[in-house]
């Protein structure tokens, strides 16, 4: 009951978490460049204007698929909070990952179908990484229960530091920071526009806005069951971890999608397998 | 992938002008590019039939926003020749030291371009930073920040005293630590190398048939820098052309960047050797005849072709800016190059379509 | 592949590259070439500004007396000012304030041929006209010193008026609430009070490509 | 200007042919009105550094031959002639009949003071 609890009330904390993340993202990438930035609750401003527009879209489809995206980001949310099977939460996320590049296929808008096409090429990159870091979870607890990883004596960092780095890496895919920005990227400056979004506009870019928080709670929630032993460690934990994603952000120029399938994925596979082996040795 | 034709621009968030590219692409390679301009004619070479000459002055500096000083500067020279009168040495000294701030001011916004194009914002936000101190010595001795109009038809409006002088000097050698620190970064990245090595290729022999200028030409092979034709102070000035061989968009890169360094070396030595005497001198006669002149912009070779008769009006003022001439050779880089590398490539000849349709 | 980590680092931790512009503003350069503004208790209305302007932003009429500049179409060259014979045309350091509506810059003053005229035939009469912007026929004219209603000067408040506010669109009732009885005064300090109404705002010049 | 050689519409390919076999880069061409009926056609090449030009006085209602066969680079000019002018080039490797700067639908050669009216515009 509390777990249910519990995922409930991520459900509800974790659009905020996650708005208040972007707004920290922007200050600090700001910051880096030497610039002011936005004020902190700016993501929440430009949503709620995103709100307020007049909803106008090409077709049902597409509007269909903006909601499924969200609510396979946020079911997944409620799954990792409710301690349920990494797993099952796997393939939810997987669900709205797939929907949102449906809704790009929806129109026949150039941009929107090469981003759909290169978003599908960052799912199959990201994806066999993230399955690899749940073997390895799972590998060194026993188990493929939140519930029981996060109650692990101690911490997972230190057995697993190899798929971290792994983890790290398909989070940057998923966030789609720089270098992996390739099917949107957080500004309009990109050879495709916007991508997968360049046909959403209105309250329906904000559902996904929406969707891409709870995707941020969800991949940090995943980077946390790294060190679930101590609330410090967890947070210095998380926070170094956005920091770099930032810092890596902000020292690379975006690579292209060849690149990633050809270098990031074969480097991904490559530490898991090490990792992997070592814990089967160990 | 099937075929497919992709619109790129007139509006496009990278590109900084309106250029139209129709990409028909196979597999995001593209096959075949076709270019469309006419977004932003303006029709400036008309206006010489109700400015005179003096007015157009100012009206020629609006051709570019980038390089509007080194755009007056080459009018004047032509007016100046056709008119039988030469600029005071210190005109001409000062007319130098302005035109190099200016290429330099125009590389580091292209610069910045370039690495916002291949998605590298924090790049893009460094070279505007370094940029902005140039900007200000233009706004500091000269008035206005990009537009400077300082040329006037037999000289110059505006001197340069010893304290700002020593001023530039001292912004320069700033500029100059900060430059030479964004090589690393900016050059040598390893992201960045991904991103420009072996794209958009031509060779020597390519580029030079199709008509190229500036670092386009250059970053070929081709030592051609107009710079090298002696004009204003460049008769005195040493100078070398910075050339490269490679031919793709690092080569590209690393031409505007040593172009930078080399700037700052020339507006130091103009500085140094600045004669004093007179700003401009008096133009009494009405122009006759037809002159050719040209001059390096920070984009490649600058024609006019001014036509006179002895009006206050010229009978016609032609301006061939380098971006037209690099308008070819884009077409001729693109068949083969990755989508995602269409900006860099377009962005590498520094396109200036203001400039382009005039 | 980390170069860029030293410079992003040094940012961290240096000032800002740019500053929260309309309420942080820097001082302007002393020579920038800001603003136009005519000292028209000067000008003899030989219409070398409206000839010499490249974007044709100035009319002059020398028989009404009236100057006028479009804001607008100024190109901040400059050009006018290096030309004016009796050096009356001026610029600010700084841009005019951005506003809503189109505002022309009118000034009336009185040339110098109309004054000659006035001058022989009723010496107290005819200059009282001079100076008023142009917009109003202020009913205080009469009340206008005599003595100071010589064409060079006594355009002192108004001309002070017209050119500090012109870019406020309740210019009329400006010089209503002006006192007319000190424009001697008005007009020696009017340099300074030009400097010190100088908009606080400053705006930046034509950047990014064109 | 110095170096100028007239040129007939009948000897201009040949004489670009030469041009860019001594290893000429055409820089670019210029086009000025001389009166009602005839045009000015300066064509700017570069060798080393120093210029020489070839000048043709075509008639605006004759088509004039194209050398972007030979040069590619007077593709772009050439359509600018075009528009601008009202000439015709005759076997332009990209024709934009008229429509680099201008709509389809305008009838006026701007740069023209004796405007000829454009009968076959696409």
């Amino acid at each position: 009951m509390t777990s249910i609890l519990l995922g409930i009330l991520a459900l509800i904390l974790a659009p905020l978490a996650g708005g208040l993340i972007a707004g920290l993202d922007r200050r600090v990438t700001a910051r880096v460049q030497s610039r002011f930035g936005p004020p902190i609750l700016q993501p929440f401003y430009d949503v709620a204007k995103l709100f307020g527009k007049e909803p106008r879209m090409g077709n049902v489809w597409q509007i269909f698929c903006a909601y499924i995206y969200l609510l396979g980001a946020a079911v997944s949310v409620f799954l990792f909070f409710a301690g349920a099977d990494l797993l099952l939460l796997f393939f939810v996320q997987a669900i709205g990952a797939v929907f949102l590049v449906f809704g790009a296929l929806a129109r026949p808008s150039p941009y929107s179908q090469i981003g759909a096409q290169r978003e599908l090429m960052q799912i199959l990159t990201y994806e066999p990484l993230l399955i690899l870091v749940f073997v390895g979870l799972a590998k060194a607890t026993g188990s493929f229960k939140v519930a029981a990883i996060w109650s692990h004596p101690e911490p997972l960092l230190l057995q697993l530091p190899l798929l971290y780095l792994v983890l790290t890496t398909a989070l940057t895919i998923k966030l789609r920071k720089s270098p992996f920005d390739f099917s949107t990227s957080h500004h309009g400056h990109q050879e495709i526009v916007k991508g997968v979004l360049t046909e959403y506009s209105g309250p329906y870019l904000g559902l996904i806005e929406l969707a891409h928080w709870y995707e941020v709670v969800l991949v940090l929630g995943i980077c946390a069951l790294f060190w679930s032993t101590s609330l410090v460690g967890l947070l210095v934990l998380l926070a170094v971890t956005y920091a770099a994603e930032i810092f890596v952000d902000n020292t690379m120029a975006r690579l292209t999608w060849r690149w990633m399938l050809g270098s990031a994925l074969l480097a991904g596979l490559a530490l898991s397998f090490l990792n992997l082996v070592w814990l089967y040795l160990a | 992938m099937a075929r497919t034709i992709i619109p790129f621009g007139p509006q496009h968030p990278v590109l900084p002008e309106p250029l139209h590219l129709k990409l028909v692409l196979e597999d995001e390679i593209v096959q075949e590019a076709l270019p469309a301009v006419g977004y932003v004619h303006r029709g400036l070479e008309k206006l010489t039939e109700i400015r005179d000459f003096n007015q157009m002055v100012q009206i020629v500096e609006r051709v570019c926003g980038i390089c509007s000083m080194i755009h007056a500067q080459c009018y004047c020279q032509g007016l100046e020749e056709m008119l039988g009168i030469t600029a005071p040495p210190r005109a001409r000294y000062l007319r130098t030291i302005w035109s190099e701030l200016h290429r330099m001011h125009s590389h580091l916004l292209w610069l910045g371009l370039f690495a916002d194009g291949m998605g590298f914002e924090s790049q893009f936000m460094q070279c505007w930073k370094i940029r902005e101190r140039i900007m200000d010595v233009n706004e500091a001795t000269t008035g206005n920040r990009v537009i400077v109009s300082v040329n006037v038809v037999g000289g110059v409006r505006r001197d340069l005293n010893d304290g700002q002088l020593r001023w530039i000097g001292s912004i320069l050698d700033q500029v100059e630590a900060e430059l030479k620190a964004l090589k690393k970064p900016l050059i040598d990245d390893y992201t960045v190398k991904k991103r420009t090595v072996g794209k958009g290729v031509l060779t020597a022999e390519q580029v030079y048939e199709l008509g190229a200028a500036g670092p386009t030409l250059r970053a070929s092979g081709v030592a051609q820098d107009m710079r090298m034709t002696r004009y204003a102070a460049f008769d005195e000035l040493v100078f070398t052309p910075v050339v490269e061989t490679e031919g793709d968009c690092h080569a590209r890169l690393k031409v505007r960047y040593r172009e930078l360094l080399a700037s700052i070396d020339i507006v130091r030595a103009a500085m140094r050797a600045l004669p004093e005497g007179e700003l401009a001198v008096a133009v009494k006669d009405k122009p006759a005849g037809e002159i050719v002149t040209r001059v390096e912009q920070p984009r490649g070779e600058l024609l006019y072709y001014l036509k006179a008769s002895g009006k206050k009006n010229l009978d016609r003022v032609r301006i061939r800016t380098p971006t037209f001439a690099n308008i070819p050779p884009l077409l001729a880089m693109l068949p083969g190059v990755e989508l995602a590398d269409v900006p860099v490539v377009v962005l590498s000849i520094d396109p200036c379509i203001s400039c382009t349709e005039r | 592949m980390f170069f860029m980590t030293k410079t992003v680092f040094s940012n961290l931790f240096s000032r800002y590259a740019t500053r929260l512009h309309p309420f942080v503003v820097r001082e302007p350069f002393p020579d920038a070439r800001g603003e136009l503004y005519c000292e028209i208790e000067k000008c003899i209305f030989c219409m070398t500004c409206q000839r010499k302007c490249p974007s044709q932003c100035i009319t002059v009429d020398n028989k009404a007396g009236t100057w006028t500049c479009d804001p607008m179409a100024c190109v901040y060259c400059g050009v006018c000012v290096d030309n004016c014979p009796v050096a009356c045309l001026h610029q600010k350091q700084t841009y005019r304030a951005p506003t809503p509506e189109r505002l022309m810059l009118s000034l009336t003053g009185t040339p110098p041929r109309a004054a000659r005229l006035a001058k022989a035939k009723t010496p107290e009469a005819a200059p009282a006209r001079a100076g008023e912007p142009k917009a109003e026929v202020p009913p205080v004219k009469a009340e206008e010193p005599k003595a100071e209603a010589a064409p060079e000067k006594g355009e002192g408040p108004n001309e002070e008026a017209a050119s500090a506010k012109a870019e406020e669109p309740k210019l009329k009732a400006a010089p209503a609430a002006k006192p007319a009885a000190k424009p001697a005064a008005k007009a020696q300090a009017k340099p300074k009070a030009q400097a010190a109404s100088k908009p606080k705002v400053k705006a930046k010049g034509g950047k990014g490509k064109a | 200007m110095q170096n100028v050689t007239p040129v007939t519409i009948a000897e201009l390919k040949t004489a670009c042919q030469a041009a860019k076999a001594e290893g000429c880069r055409l820089v670019t061409l210029s086009c000025a009105e001389l009166d009602a009926e005839t045009v000015d056609i300066i064509y700017h090449f570069d060798k080393d550094l120093s210029l020489k030009h070839y000048r043709l006085t075509a008639k605006k209602c004759e088509p004039v031959p194209s050398i972007s066969d030979i040069y590619f680079a007077a593709l772009l000019v050439e359509n600018e002639i075009q528009d601008l002018f009202g000439l015709s080039f005759s076997g332009l490797v990209v024709d934009y009949k008229q429509t680099l700067y201008l709509e389809a639908e305008v009838r006026k050669t701007p740069f023209c003071k004796y405007s000829v009216a454009i009968a076959n515009k696409a």
